[in-house]
Parts: structure tokens; sequence; C-alpha cells
């Protein structure tokens, strides 16, 4: 009579072990990297809006000022999405014929509002206000990227919380002159030691205290 | 083994296992080994095993796990995110201990078990001994031996063995 | 100050609003909501929820339960929808998203109105608070002010226009209330009748005189459950005409209550409390409270003597001490001794303090007791002094009690084809006795015109849905005369109608709008034209108030010989024992109890909470053979009600006392099955008090809902009360050094002095009267929610303030003390170290800092918490929310999920406001106030930065009467106490 | 096999009762402790199926909770814990006295502890589990709670606080169990190869044998095995004196009158274990006679537990005696009220009295031999033991909580059904795995018994260590 099991057997279970092991360990790297890959942070990601509107455009060619359109940005916590009648402000004069904005008309006409779809989403226990870090000189670019180069907006920073903790613990490096808070081409002078000097006066012009107490943000 | 052959011989007691293993060992016989249902008594020095690497590396696992504990605790909480909790004093505080002996005797253990895989090469459901349907007993209530022979020498040895005492000699197949 | 803005978004829609037809309105007020989306429409995690009774919780659901936790299965990596951002179609000038607007309008109470300011952001009222410049409150509001907004939101409103079933239109109500007017110009509206609530608006009194005009021999009534008209008799019989009495709290040193609950439910409550607080400090300016009262009410608990007494026998004391003052010829003792030794000292202390006392009468106590008080007031010199007597203030709008027999002898006489009632649910709240549903169902147009569907509503055949007061443009006087305007802070969330544009139906004017009416009106008034009087328009709307409009004083000549005559009428005599009615401190007359809020309000005394007990004295309920909670059945002349009992200490003996408006059938989820129906006991000639109580035994056992259980402070040093005369002679000094100063400890304390901010907090026992405003206000600014009556019994209350009662000496006659506890922020806060995720810990600048998003509710903290103020949330308190209660939430404040611990923060989303505004501006924080501090009349919270050393909260905790909660556990709270000082009088010890 | 009167063993009085009865030859040892195994009794079936009827309580109880809240349970303010912290404590408790009677006696050569250490050291497991159930269920949200107590990268830059008991409890809950059960485990290697060797049909022989992991027996493995196995019994002993130290920070850390406690660890070690032989001898009792293992576990295994409980509960008198006295001499009036008055005379007295009884008294009926050689007695006496052990939690979790520092706040705590279901449903759930694990595995350590048996054949452990 045989053995119970076949020499087979030993290479098998050694085998199934580390597989056993391995999955384990895999899955919980995985998990760890899928929240920190630009797909978990929902980066560069399509968003398709009831209405083409191409920032690119508005920014770079009508040279647009970002707080034309995000009124409440240097008041408010909130930046301000604007009204249809704004969109009207020009479109009642200017390519008001054309297709692509038959939504704005309509909206403006039958009184129902565009329904954006919102790119930059802080959870509703998080308390971002936008008002405070304009008047500290962050740029719209630190947060939102270059926005005059995209064709529809995407988010370009994660907007974790451990990603707002880098700057709110060091926030020199993101600051700007209180004249190139909506500038999208502005950069820091190349010369580290210039770049430190301007950073350093910043956080004393500004009088720039950031926080990292929870009721920072969360109440 | 690469051309040897394995025989086994089952002996009644204690005494006569240990007598025949010395005399073969005497005669510079090749590797030898027991097979019981229970430790034996002084088997090591019978077979001039060499000290076991168990308590090393359980002593090396636990002190990694105290020192991580260490700089687990005091990374996390006092230099990633420093945080006032109750006024409660900052580094270095009573309230590591815990956590720094539970971590250590974890990882101490988790390698003991680790290592004794390792040492046996386990898991290793089947080995050649277990073609020897009488062989079963070596975990029942027989003592076995075993020793590696050239095959040429097969004839010989079996003889030696019931010669000391063997109730029972049995060689161990090929494996095809 | 709140900076106050004039008109608001609203203002071109002075006509109530359908808004079901105007998209324009809708995307008012929803788009901006989800524009800045911190409402609880943005709540993610956190699921919405306002306050209302949570769904019962059954076993019966169990696929439910499994389907649910097949659901949290699913929990986990997967990301969340994106959300929309809905933007204004057209942009409203005024308003910016998450912008608080403040907003001067007032609220009447029977007609008597607090001025308030309310704070609006995305277009809707999400906090009621006082406003400063009005003389009545000067700021304070009460806990009914305070939750006037949940009645805003409430989905169980009325709606819309009603007849015999049938929906109206605005414009078709128009047209049928024009064909009734005008079928009574025939004569002269002889069939015609109103029933009005008290009111004192000018513009209302101005629409009625056109409609009496038009209808010369059209009948007004006015009538209000919780007011007689003893008070005014009262005057009659002194002065031979009606005047309202005004006390002046500041000069008085010595005060006499006859029963007269003067800190609470009185239209100049807030004014007087903080009269009366200011002088509770010890030192020469230190008055001195006696009250003569049954049972404990707010004012007896703030008392520094209380005379425990049935109200049938407050008239033989009054006219004791009027005797004894001279005020009243021929003294006569009184059997008890001590009760006559007592009238006899509180008439020497009155006497020893002319024209620097006050006695005031108590609105429940006959016509007699109120003439005796102004007679005694003469005789002391007050008036002018302490107490000042104007014309009444609500003209022809003051209720009487006989208001209702004389229509209900109309109706029956068939005199009355068309009865418009805005008066508050007659049928309910009507004497016993007389069946006013029947009568009103045979009036062929019955109009009633409420906020909600109730009792009344059942019985007519109009029914009228109201717009609430924050929805409607109106006018409103306080008790002293000064008038407000009403402005509207939000478009009418249901189609309704406001009591101007009801009675202008009358003279076919509906559609004119109230805007309209009360514009014309003043303008006409004011003699103004144009700008010259758009400029005072916006003025008065902007400040709240219409300057010199306050009644003038007037000197009214006593007949004392009328008071003599009048004070001699007996007492009332009969067998068995007293009831006593009084209006709920929840629920005031039953008008209130559909409001969530105000039914889980604690009674200020006892701490029940959505019920309302029999309450009698220990000695009295030992003497029927009565426990605690046992059911008994109340007669009196032949009716019944089957009501627990609940013993109240210090309650007067041989008397039992019912609060008024609970026990409804009106059908609302809230007030369904809450309490017992005091009205069944209460007869029109005693509408307060009455001799010849059967109390009989009953069985079954009910559990009321207490916040509080446990009355005894077990002689530990929690709530700390001194005689002024042991204060002043030092003892009591050094008592308090054991109670504050350091604690020795191994932890090094952190050093907060670097810091701008270190926040903290002062309450000042010697100020609180217990009356429960800051609660509400904490309610409302917190989004806490309501549990129910069987959660709060297992112990579940959310408030994040509760006023501990304390009760010390004889039960039968015992003292008192109350104190707000909330969280002390303790410096080495044992609560932030067991916290495993380190979800609640320490800011820089000291406060305890509750992170609701990181907690998984280990309830460690809790247990930890030696204040026990934690409250954490056991079941999904919400359910799922009406949308339009979702407009309720504060939106700068997390609505809390199932799971998480939650606690006082020291409103720190005032706090980061007030820093953000500050430092966009360049500046530091100029003025931050908690919710409570805010709302309190009596000034007793003060919330401050104590490392700014000029902040009163710096001065308070400086203080003689400092003293710290616990403090030989060196938690080292943020929150510290000043010990109440009573001022007893010797001769009486 | 045929065992000579019992009679015989009590011939001399001063002649220790030999561990072993019979002289039985290995063989014979082999067939008896595998006859459960290899042909199992009916009785089995009946039991198996009740236990899981009582799980299914567990899963009805924990479904609720996660789908309704903690609201489901009786827990409230000022009682923030309840059943499930109580239950939590408790069977860790028991857990304790497997780890200590496997590993402790080991280390002191106690000879008598081979016949019931594998079946403590399924105890303590199948305990533990039941224990780490609760400080996940008892939160009020766990589905975060399950990743948020462990120190994992996360995104949000935030860690645990290791200041927190509660993480503590976390590292010495999860660290008792895995070395529990690798020792468990290493224990069980040679016998799964006996079954794998002794077993006649293919189908268990291949189970055991995968189990078996390939054990020959080789002297060369025993070699290593041997000190493996002695190391992990040197790490556990101070291991199970420190999870329950640890258990008791959760309390004596806080500064609850009650909790504040200095006295706790050793105190909750000592409860623990009185509380694990009193489970032990309730297991064992019955299952010896079922399996008629009389002569393997003997009356005087019985009678050494008994010893055992003895001590510990005179361990754990020691510990009431000086909270009392310290509450007395420390003066803290908030203490002293707590000991003096609520324990004494307030709504939970009866339940502190009970804990007195069973705790303290119950034990002492040890002194007489008759008490402890009487199976009845003991039975009982274990299972009293073990509800006045629950009870001293109860009293200590709840009574505490209930009438704290302000009177104010004071309350009263009623478990719900929901309580009671998890309750129930955890013992259920315990006997369930424990009678899998008397089908399926040697409940008796064989190859230690044989090597015992072996021993004593030869006269080497004659009758063994001294208990």
């Amino acid at each position: 009579m045989s053995a119970l099991f076949s020499p087979r057997w030993n290479f098998l279970s050694r085998l199934s072990l580390v597989v056993v092991a391995a999955g384990a360990v895999g899955t919980l790297v995985a998990l760890w990297g899928y929240w920190r890959t630009p797909y978990g942070e929902r980066l560069q990601e399509e968003v398709v809006q009831p209405v083409m509107f191409d920032h690119r455009h508005h920014v770079v060619d009508d040279l647009v000022d970002c707080r034309y359109c995000h009124f409440n940005v240097e008041r408010g916590a909130s930046a301000g999405i604007p009204s249809t009648e704004m969109c009207l402000n020009c479109h009642s004069q200017i390519w008001n014929k054309s297709p692509k904005l038959e939504k704005v008309r309509e909206s403006y006409f039958i009184g129902t509002p565009i329904e954006w779809v919102r790119v930059h989403q802080v959870p509703a226990f998080a308390y971002f206000n936008h008002s405070i870090h304009v008047a500290k000189g962050i740029g719209c670019v630190t947060c939102h990227g270059r926005v005059d180069k995209m064709p529809a907006v995407t988010k370009v920073a994660s907007l974790t919380m451990s990603w707002c903790l880098e700057c709110h613990r060091n926030p020199a490096p993101n600051l700007r002159p209180a004249d190139q808070i909506t500038s999208m081409a502005w950069e820091p002078p190349s010369d580290p030691a210039a770049r430190a000097a301007l950073a350093a006066e910043l956080m004393k012009k500004n009088d720039v205290q950031s926080r990292v107490s929870c009721t920072t943000c969360h109440r | 083994m690469s051309a040897g052959r394995t025989l086994l011989g089952k002996y009644p007691d204690v005494d006569s296992l240990f007598g025949a293993a010395r005399k073969l060992r005497g005669d510079g016989a090749g590797r030898l080994n027991f097979y019981s249902p229970f430790p034996l008594e002084g088997a090591e020095e019978v077979l001039g095993l060499r000290k076991s690497p168990i308590p090393f590396i359980a002593g090396a696992a636990g002190f990694t796990g105290v020192v991580s504990a260490v700089l687990m605790q005091w990374w996390m909480n006092d230099v990633a995110y420093p945080i006032n909790v109750g006024n409660r004093m900052a580094v270095p505080t009573p309230t590591w201990v815990p956590i720094m002996f539970e971590l250590g005797v974890l990882l101490a253990g988790v390698s003991i078990f680790m290592g004794l895989m390792a040492l046996f090469r386990f898991p290793q459901p089947y080995s050649p001994l277990s073609e020897v349907e009488a062989f079963r007993s070596a975990t029942v209530d027989a003592l076995w031996l075993s020793v590696n022979v050239p095959a040429a020498d097969v004839e010989r040895t079996s003889d030696e063995l019931r010669r000391l005492g063997a109730v029972d000699v049995q060689l161990v197949p090929e494996v095809a | 100050m709140p900076s106050m803005k004039t008109l608001p978004i609203l203002q071109d829609h002075g006509q109530p609003q359908r808004l079901s037809g105007k998209p324009g309105q809708r995307s008012l007020w929803q788009s901006i909501q989800e524009l800045e989306g911190r409402s609880s429409g943005r709540a993610g995690e956190f699921a919405a929820g306002a306050a209302e009774v949570p769904p019962e919780l059954s076993r019966r659901s169990f696929l439910q339960i499994l389907g649910a936790s097949a659901a949290l299965a699913g929990l986990g990596a997967c990301q969340p929808p994106r959300e929309k951002i809905v933007p204004y179609v057209k942009d409203p000038k005024e308003d910016r998203p998450g912008k608080r607007f403040h907003y001067a309008t007032a609220l009447a109470l029977d007609g008597y109105a607090t001025g308030l300011v309310l704070a609006a952001s995305d277009g809707r009222p999400v906090k009621v608070e006082g406003n400063p410049l009005h003389p009545t409150n000067q700021g304070a509001s009460s806990a009914w002010d305070q939750a006037a907004l949940l009645d805003l939101y409430d989905p169980q409103r009325a709606k819309g226009i009603w007849r015999r079933g049938q929906p109206l239109s605005w414009r078709g109500f128009l047209a049928e209330v024009q064909k009734l007017a005008r079928a009574h110009d025939a004569d002269g509206g002889a069939k015609l009748a109103f029933l009005v609530a008290p009111d004192a608006s000018p513009l209302l009194a101005e629409l009625r005189r056109r409609l009496s005009t038009r209808f010369p021999r059209a009948r007004f009534l006015a009538w209000a459950p919780a007011t007689a008209d003893h008070a005014a008799e009262g005057a009659r019989i002194a002065f031979g005409r009606p005047v309202d009495m005004h006390l002046r709290l500041d000069p008085a040193r010595v005060l006499l209550s006859l029963d007269a609950d003067f800190l609470a439910g009185h239209g100049e409550s807030l004014r007087l409390t903080r009269e009366f607080a200011r002088h509770r400090e010890p030192g020469a300016e230190m008055n001195r409270l006696y009250v003569a009262e049954a049972a404990m009410t707010v004012t007896g608990a703030a008392a520094d003597h209380r005379l425990r007494m049935r109200p049938s026998e407050v008239a033989g004391f009054a006219r004791a001490v009027a005797a004894h003052l001279g005020a009243l010829p021929g003294a006569e003792a009184l059997e008890d001794p001590a009760r006559d030794r007592a009238a006899r000292v509180v008439a020497a202390d009155l006497a020893r303090n002319r024209g620097r006392s006050v006695v005031t009468a108590g609105e429940r106590q006959p016509a007699a007791v109120h003439a005796l008080a102004h007679a005694m007031n003469a005789a002391l010199g007050n008036v002018g002094t302490t107490v000042v007597y104007t014309k009444p203030v609500l003209g022809d709008a003051t209720p009487t009690a006989a208001a209702l027999a004389e229509l209900a002898k109309a109706i029956q006489a068939g005199q009355v084809d068309t009865l418009v009632v805005t008066a508050w649910n007659p049928v309910y709240a009507a004497p016993a006795g007389l069946d006013l549903g029947a009568l009103l169902a045979k009036v062929p147009n019955a109009i009633y015109h409420s906020l909600r569907d109730d009792e009344t509503s059942r019985r007519c055949s109009w029914r009228v849905a109201a717009s609430h007061p924050f929805e409607s443009w109106g006018d409103a006087r306080a008790r002293d005369g000064s008038v407000s305007l009403v402005q509207p802070v939000i478009a009418p969330l249901y189609e309704s109608v406001n009591a101007a544009d009801l009675f202008a139906a009358f003279l076919e004017q509906g559609d004119k709008g109230a805007f309209q009416h009360l514009r014309d009106y003043w303008q006409a008034r004011s003699g103004l034209q144009g700008q010259a009087f758009q400029a005072r328009w916006e003025g008065w709307l902007t400040r709240g108030l219409v300057p010199g409009t306050a009644e003038p004083a007037d000197g009214p000549a006593l007949n004392a010989a009328a008071v003599a005559a009048a004070a001699r009428s007996p007492a009332p005599k009969g067998e068995g024992l007293e009831l006593a009615l009084a209006p709920s401190y929840g629920v005031f007359d039953g008008r209130f109890a559909t409001n969530a809020w105000l039914q889980e309000l604690p009674d200020p005394i006892t701490k029940v909470t959505w019920d309302n007990p029999a309450y009698l004295s220990e000695a009295t309920a030992r003497r029927l053979g009565l426990a605690d909670g046992q059911v008994a059945t109340l007669t009196l002349q032949g009716r019944s009600v089957q009501a627990p009992v609940a013993v109240m200490p210090g309650h007067a003996d041989d008397c039992v006392t019912l609060a008024l408006g609970y026990g409804r059938s009106d059908g609302s989820a809230t007030s369904k099955g809450v309490g017992v129906d005091a009205y069944e006991l209460r007869t029109a000639p005693d509408a307060w008090f009455a001799v010849g109580l059967g109390v009989a035994p009953g069985k079954g056992k009910h559990k009321f809902a207490v916040t509080q259980g446990h009355l005894s402070m077990e002689g530990r040093p929690l709530a700390l009360d001194f005689d002024a005369q042991e204060w002043a002679h030092g003892h009591g000094g050094h008592e308090l050094e054991a109670q504050r100063g350091p604690v020795p400890s191994a932890q090094p304390p952190v050093d907060y002095s670097k810091e701008d901010y270190k926040w903290g907090m002062s309450v000042d026992l010697s100020r609180c009267t217990g009356c429960n405003a800051c609660v509400v206000a904490c309610q409302e600014e917190n989004n806490i929610p309501v549990v129910g009556a069987e959660q709060v019994a297992k112990g579940r209350n959310m408030a994040w303030l509760r006023i501990d009662r304390y009760f010390a000496g004889p039960a039968a006659d015992p003292q008192t003390v109350g104190q707000p506890v909330m969280c002390q922020h303790c410096e080495t806060a044992p609560c932030e170290y067991v916290c495993p995720v380190n979800a609640t810990v320490h800011s820089p600048e000291g406060l305890n800092e509750m992170v609701y998003n990181r907690c998984v509710g280990t309830r460690y903290c809790s247990n930890n918490c030696p204040y026990k103020v934690r409250r954490f949330n056991f079941l999904d308190w919400r359910g799922e929310v009406p949308a339009v209660q979702t407009m309720l939430f504060n939106p700068d404040v997390t609505v809390r999920s199932r799971g998480v611990m939650e606690k006082c923060t020291y409103c720190v989303q005032r706090i980061e406001r007030a820093r953000i505004d500050a430092r966009v501006a360049g500046k530091k924080i100029e003025f931050v106030q908690s919710a409570c501090q805010q709302a309190c009349p009596a000034e007793a919270i003060v919330f401050g930065n104590l490392n700014d050393k000029a902040s009163k909260v710096a001065r308070l905790q400086e203080d003689a009467r400092r003293y710290d909660l616990l403090h030989d556990l060196g938690t080292r709270p943020r929150t510290t106490y000043l010990a109440r000082i009573r001022n007893p009088n010797p001769d009486l010890a | 096999m045929t065992p000579p009167a019992a009679s015989a063993v009590h011939r001399d009085p001063l002649a220790e009762t030999p561990l072993i009865l019979g002289h039985p030859s290995d063989l014979q040892v082999n067939d008896a402790l595998l006859k459960p195994i290899l042909d199992p009794n009916r009785g089995w079936k009946v039991l198996a199926g009740l236990a899981a009827a009582g799980t299914g309580l567990l899963v009805l109880g924990i479904t609720v909770t996660l789908a309704r809240g903690i609201g489901m349970w009786g827990n409230n303010q000022p009682v923030g814990w309840g059943y499930g912290i109580i239950n939590f404590v408790w069977w860790i408790g028991i857990g304790h006295a497997g780890t200590l009677i496997s590993a402790i006696l080991l280390l002191f050569q106690q000879k008598w502890r081979t016949s019931i250490n594998r079946f403590a050291e399924a105890m303590t497991i199948f305990a533990v589990m039941q224990a780490g159930l609760f400080p996940l269920i008892h939160t009020g949200r766990p589905w975060l709670a399950i990743y948020w107590l462990f120190p994992y990268p996360n995104t949000m830059g935030i860690w645990p606080n290791f200041k927190s008991p509660l993480i503590w409890d976390v590292f010495a809950v999860s660290t008792y169990f895995t070395i529990s059960l690798l020792f468990w485990f290493i224990g069980l290697i040679p016998d799964l190869a006996a079954l794998r060797d002794s077993a006649t049909s293919r189908v268990q022989r291949m189970a055991y044998g995968v189990f078996a992991l390939g054990w020959r027996g080789s002297a060369r493995h025993w070699h290593h095995y041997k000190i493996a196995y002695l190391i992990l019994a040197a790490l556990s002993t101070p291991l199970v004196l420190s999870v329950h130290s640890i258990v008791s920070f959760d309390f004596a850390v806080s500064q609850l009158p009650g909790w504040h406690t200095t006295i706790f660890p050793p105190y909750f070690v000592a409860g623990a274990v009185l509380s694990g032989f009193a489970m032990v001898l309730t297991l064992m009792i019955p299952t010896r006679k079922a399996f008629r293992f009389e002569n393997l576990v003997t009356e005087r295994h019985l009678e050494n537990m008994a010893k055992v409980m003895l001590v510990t509960s005179m361990i754990v008198s020691y510990g009431y005696l000086l909270e009392n006295f310290m509450a007395w001499y420390g003066g803290s009036a908030y203490e002293a009220h707590l000991f003096f008055k609520t324990r004494l005379t307030g709504p939970y007295a009866p339940i502190y009295f009970m804990m007195i009884a069973f705790n303290v008294l119950v034990p002492q009926t040890f002194w007489w031999k008759r008490a402890r050689t009487s199976l009845t007695w003991l039975f009982i006496a274990s299972i009293l033991v073990n509800v006045g052990m629950w009870a001293e939690r109860f009293v200590i979790i709840v009574v505490s909580l209930h009438r704290d520092f302000l009177p104010s706040s004071w309350g009263m705590f009623f478990p719900t059904w929901v309580d009671w279901s998890i309750y129930i449903g955890t013992i259920s759930f315990f006997s369930l795995l424990f009678l899998l694990f008397l089908r399926f595995v040697p409940s008796v350590a064989i190859s230690e018994v044989k090597e015992l048996n072996h021993e004593m054949r030869h006269g080497q452990a004659g009758t063994g260590g001294h208990a």
C-alpha cells in the first residue's frame, strides 16, 4: 500500500501557504496604494458638465479674472458659482446665438438653475473657507491647478487631510503676493535665496498663522 | 542520500534504541535518527545534535518588537502629529510600556513558529518514510531508529540492526 | 453687536407668497442652500435630520434590520457620487453664499412683543437672537422666542385655505370673503363676529377700526386662555380705570411677590430678570425677594424667603401685610402664627425701604389682591420709582374671560352667521362646561385662522393657514408700548395668510398686501413723504424699533376705600383640597405642545419633560397615600381627570398644581398622548384655582421622563451658596478657597499665556434663575436633536447645556439652587487621554475639541467625564428628515450621525467665524458670544478671552465668589462658577 | 481497558494518587484518548444542535446592534458601558486559566497539567474569541473602529492615541489570541500526527495529515520542538499577567470612584485565574465522564484545581478588602460614598452581595477534602464562581458608573433583550466551538501523557510533581 500523500503534496502545500500569505499582504498593500493613486484620489478624472464651459478660453483668450465669476472668493467660505444671469452679462451680447449656450439661455428664461457637477469636494464635516486662504496669500493655482490649461476642470490635488496638513504645517513655500493670487502663470523666484526671502516676507506681511488644531476645520 | 538507502529499525524500549544508535555511530554509520511518539530524554546527546537556534530567533524578534513599539508610539504621537491630550506628559511616557511588551511577545511568538516551520522544512506531508506502512506506529507507540546506508550495505546493516535488538527492520523503498 | 441690514431680500414680496406658483421664489432659498451646501443637504457622512421625535423603535421590522446590516457590509472603498452645484438663476443682490445676515423683527406672545434679531444664512433664518436695542429684552430672549424657529419649519403646520374641505386659492378666498362681506353690509354686520387673539399691533387695531366702521354692529371679542382680566379688574378697583403696572427693579431693594412669577412667562420677564439679577451680588445694592406661592416657580426658586401657602391664602396674607403697612384699616392677625410673624417682618422690611420696594400680584390672584398691591405700593411711595403706571397697551384687543361666554350666547341665539377666529384654539382651551366645538359647528361660516390644524379647525367650516411671524409683515408693541416692525425673513414656506391680510379681505383690500397696509399706515402716522419717510422707515426696520412709541407714565389716583372694600371679600371656602392651575414653562397654555424642543425642555424646578404631573407636597401625598408617579383621579365640581402625581419639594400642603396645555387631541405626532388636559377642570369663575378638589388614588404607575432623578447634593460642594450676612463676615471665603486655585500634579501644566486667546466661561449662580433660555438657545445653535420621552426616561437626553437643580433643607420647605452645567473644558481633561482614536483633544487655545468625524463611539470619554456633560447618539435620533426641516440646521455645525459622541464646544463655530472675519480684515477677534450667553436674560453666563485681562470673564474669574466645580479632581476647568449669595432677612431666620 | 477499582487508589492516605491509573500501555493510552474522535457518541449531536441554535441569538443581537445602534442596548448616560464590557472582561478572564495551566504549570514541571492543558488551552482560545467580539461591537461605529483602532498608514495623517488603555487592549488582546493559538497548535502537532497514523478512514488520515504538517516524531524535530514549546510557555506566562493587567487599566487609569484603584492589576489577574479554573472544571467534569477519561483526568487533577481556586479566591478577597480599606483610608468622599453607601445599600446591592458570596465564601469550602473531591459540589461551585465573577464585573462597571460625582446625573442601567441575547449568544458560540474541539481534536495532550506514562513505568516521575 502506498503512502498517504504523494511527493507532489510537499510542493503543493508549501505553495498554497505562500499564496495565502502573499494574498493577505497583497490586499493590504493594494488598498494602501489605491488611495494614493490618481484614480483613488480622483485626479484628472473627466467630469461631464451640463454646459461645455471652457476655462481655458475664458481665462486665456478673454482674460477674465477668476473673481469675476467666483465673486465670493475673497469674502466667504464658498468661492461662489456664477449665476446664469452672470453668464448672460456677456453672452447676451456675444455668442448669443451659439447652440452651445442653449442650456444657459433656457435656464435664464425658464428660470431653472444649471446643475453643475462638483469637481472639488471636501467632506461635509470639513469646513473649508476660501476667503482666509486668499487673504493670506494662497493662490488659486495652488489647489486648483492650471485651470487656464483645462478644457474641462479636473481635480489636480488629492484634497486629503494629510495634503491639507502638509501646507498648514509649512505654508511659506505656497505663499504669493496679493496681486498674484489669481495669476495662473506666476512662479516664485527660481533663485532659492530669493524664494526663501519672499516666503519669509509674505509670512510676516500677511501675518500667516496656519493652524492644525482639529476645530480649525471640523466643527 | 543520493545513492544511499534508508533503513528503519523498530526497538522495544529506549535503552536498546540508544544502545543500537551508540554502536552504529561508533562504527561511523550514516545519518542516524530516532522516531518516537514522545520526546526521548538524552536523544540529543546520543545523536550528537547541535544547540537549537530557536532561543536566539525568539530573542532577536522580541527585541525588534520592543524597539519598533517605542519608535511607533514616539513617532505617531509626538512627531507625525503632536497633540495635547488632556495635558498628559509628552515623551517619554510610561504609557508606552504596555505596547512595548505586547509587541515584543507577539513578534517573538510568531517568529518561534516561523522558525520551527523553517527548521523542519514544514509543511512536508510526504516523506519517503511514509511509504513504510509499519512506520505509522512511530507516532503511536513504537520507537524507530533510522540510518542512511550506501545501497551496497543494506543487507549488512539490517542484520546489524536486528543484532542490536530491532524487533522489526524495514527498508525505505526508492521513490519513483 | 450683530450687524443689522435693512430690508431682507424678500422686500418686494410683501403679500403672502404661494411658493408653488413662483419658481423665482423657490429657486431663491433652495438653490442657495444647495450652493452653499453646508446645510444638511450636504451632510455626507453625517445623516441629515431635524429636531423631531425619533421613530418609535420596535422589534417588528426585523427584515428591515437585515437589509440595513447587509448594506453595512457593503461599506468601504467605493467612491461617493459627485454632488451637484446649483447656482442662482438671477443673483439676489443682498445675499452671498454663507454670509450671515441679521434682521430685526419682533415676536408677540399674547399681545406683548419681544424684540428679536433673526440670523439668516443662505436666505433662511437659522437662529433667533434678542434685539440688544429693544427696551423689554435688551438682547436677551426666552426659550419660547428661541423655539419659534422650530415652529417655522414644522412640517405639521397648517397649509392652504379650505372651505368645507374644498381648497381655495388666495384669489378665490378673496372673492368668497367679498361675497360674505357684502352680505353682512345689509345689517351693518350684526351677524358678523370676530374672536381675536390679544394683540397690540397698531396696524391690526387700525384694520379693526376700519372694519367696525364698515360693520358698526359687528362683534369684536378678544380672548386667550392664559390671561384672565384680574389685573385689569384690580386696577379698575384701585384707580377706577384699567392701567398697566410696570416694575422698575433697578432701584428696588425689597420685593414682595404675591404669587407673581414675574421672572418667567410674564410679558416683561426678560427685562425684570435682568434688573433683578443685576442686584443679586453681595453688597449694599443687593435686593431681597419674598415670594408667597403654592407650587415652586422660577421666581420662588430665586426668592430669599419663600412663603409657601395655598393660592387662596395669598389674599389673606396680602391683607395682613397691607394692614401692617397701614395701607388697609383694621389689622387682623393670621391664624398661622408663623405666617403672621412673616407678614409683620415683611411689612417692616418693606416699610424700611420706602420708595425702594415693590409689591406685585400674580395674574392668577383675584382682582382684590391686585388692588391691595396697588394700595401697598402707594403707601410705600413706590409709585414713580419702582412702580410705573401707563395706559393699557392692548387697547381694544384686551382679552376678557367673559369673551367666550358672550360669543357662545350669541351663537346660541343664532346671531352669528360669520365668525372669524384668530384667537388660539378656543375649542381646546375653553372653560370646562362650555362646549364651544358644538357651537362653532352651528355657525355657517366659521373662519379659523391658525398656524396649525388643531381641535378648533376640526369644528370650523373654514380653515385658513396662518403665516408664521417670521414670514409676515406687521407690527407689534412690547409691554411698555414700544412698537417694533415685524418683517419677514423668508417667504411663506406653505400657502398661508397673515392676520392683516385676513382682516383686509373683509375690507376688500386683501390683495393689497400686508406690506403695503403696514407701510401706508406708518407713512400716514409719520406724516412724512417720499425719501424722508423711506429713510425713517428703514431706520425703524434696521433698529427693529419705532422710537418714542413707549407709553408715557400716567399717575392714576388711588381709591383706598374701594380697595379696602374689595379686600374684605371673603376667601373662597370649601371642602377638600385646592386645585391650582398654571401655564407650563414648556408648552405655555398648550400652543407650544407641538414644539418638540419645548416638550423636551425640562421643567425648571422638577426637571420633568414631556409631561404635566399633578404636583403636591410630600406631606399631602403621604396623607392621601399617594406614591410618586401613581395615577390619581382628580375630581372638581363633578368633573374629573386621571393624572399621575409627583411630589414637588416646597409645594404648599393640601393643594395640587396642574399645568395647562397638555393632553392635546389635535392629531399632532408630537403632542399626542402627552400629559393630561387640565382645561377639563378649569371653569370660567375659577380660572386659576378652586377649592374642593377630590383626589382618589388610582391604579397604575406612570414613569416620568425626568432629566435629573436625584435632587440632593449628597453634601458635596457642587452648587455653593451662602447667606449675605455670613458672606459679609468673610465666612464662605475660606470655604471657597478649598474649591479653587492650583492642584498639585505630576503633569506640568501647559502654558496658555502666550496665545492670543484663552477661552473661558463664568457662570454666576447668584444671577441664574434657571429659566431655560440658554438650554433652547444651545439646542438651536448646535443642531441638537430631540429624543422623545421614552429615550429621556432611559437617560439619553441630548442637551449639551443642562441646568442642575438641587434642593437642601427640609423637604417640606427646602432651599434650592440651580446650576447650569455644560462642558467645563478642563485643561487636564480626563475625557481626552482615554480616547483611543484622538477624537477628543485639546486646542492650543484650551478648547476641549470634539471631532465628530473621527469618533468611533467607545463612550470611554463619557465614562471618564466627572461632569457627565457628554452626550452620545445612541440611535439615529432623526431618521428621515422632511426637506423643510433640513433648513432648520445651523450650516456652521455638523449634524452628528448615530454612534458619535458630542458635547458643548463653547460655540467654536462662532469663534472660528469671528476669527476668519477678523483675520481677513487683519484684525484680532473683538466680539464673540456663546449662544447661551447671548440668550441669558440674567447675564449669568459670561464667555470670553481669559488672556484679555480687561475682559469681563477674566475679571469674574478673579471674583471672590469664584470656584471650580469638582475642583479637588484637578481637572482645571475653564468654566468656573460664582457662588450663589442669598439675602435672607435675619428677623425671619 | 479495565481500570482497577478506584478504592484501590485511596488505600494509603499518605501516598499520593498516581496521575494515571491502571498502568496502561502507550497503545491503550492512544486508543483511549482518540476514541471520542474515532468513534464518537450520539449525545454530541444534540448538544451541538443546541449550541448552534444559541449562536443564532448572537447573530441576531449583533445584527440588530449594527443596524439600529448601541441604543438597542441598555447603555445610557451615565452608564456608558454595560454588558458589552462586562462580558469582554469576563470572557478574557476565563481565558486565562488555559494559558496558566499550560504555561506556568509547565514551567514548574507540574506533571498533573498534562491531562488537562490541551483542554484548557482550547478553552482559552474560544473564550478570547468571544471576548474579542465586544470591544468592536460595543463601539458606536464599528465599521470605522475596526481599522481606526490600528495604526495603519492613512491619508488623514492622524494616528491612534497611545495614551488610551483601549489601544493597549487592542494590542494585548490580539497578541494574547495569536500566542495562545500558536501555543495550542504547536502542542497539537504530534497528536495530529498520531491521529493521522491511528485513524483508519483515508479521509480522516488525510485531513489530520495535512494539519500534522508532516510530523513524524523525528528526534531532530523533538530537539527544536521542546525548546520552542518551553520558550512559548515562558512568553505566555507574563503575557497572561500583562493582558489582564491591561484590561484592568481600562478602569484603573480612569478617575472614576471604583475604577481608579491601584490594586486592580493583581486583583484582576487573580480573579481571571479563579474564573478560568472554575470554567475548566465546569467543562472538564462532564467531558471526563462522557469520554471515560477518569483514569487520565483523575480526581487528583480536579482536587488540584480546587486548591488553585481556593488560593486565587483568597487573593481576590484580599483585593476586595483592600479596595474598601483604601476607600476609607484614602478619605475621598466620592469613593467612600460608592463603597460604603452605593454598593451596600444602592439599587444594585444584591448583585454586590452575590459577588461576595460566590467569589469569597463558596471557594472557602475547598478547605475540606470532601468538598474538593465531590464531583457534584465541584461542578456546582465552579458554576457559582463563574456567576460571581460576572457579578464582580457588573459591580465594577455599572455600579461605579451609575452614581458618580454629580448626583444630578445619576441614573440606572437596565439590560435589554439585545444585551441578553448577545450574552447568551456568546456562551452558546463558545460551547459550539468547544464541542467541535472535543469532536475533532484530541482533547488531551496524547504525546505528553505518553511521555508521563513512560516515565511512570520507568519509575522516574513516580507520582508526578506536587500540586
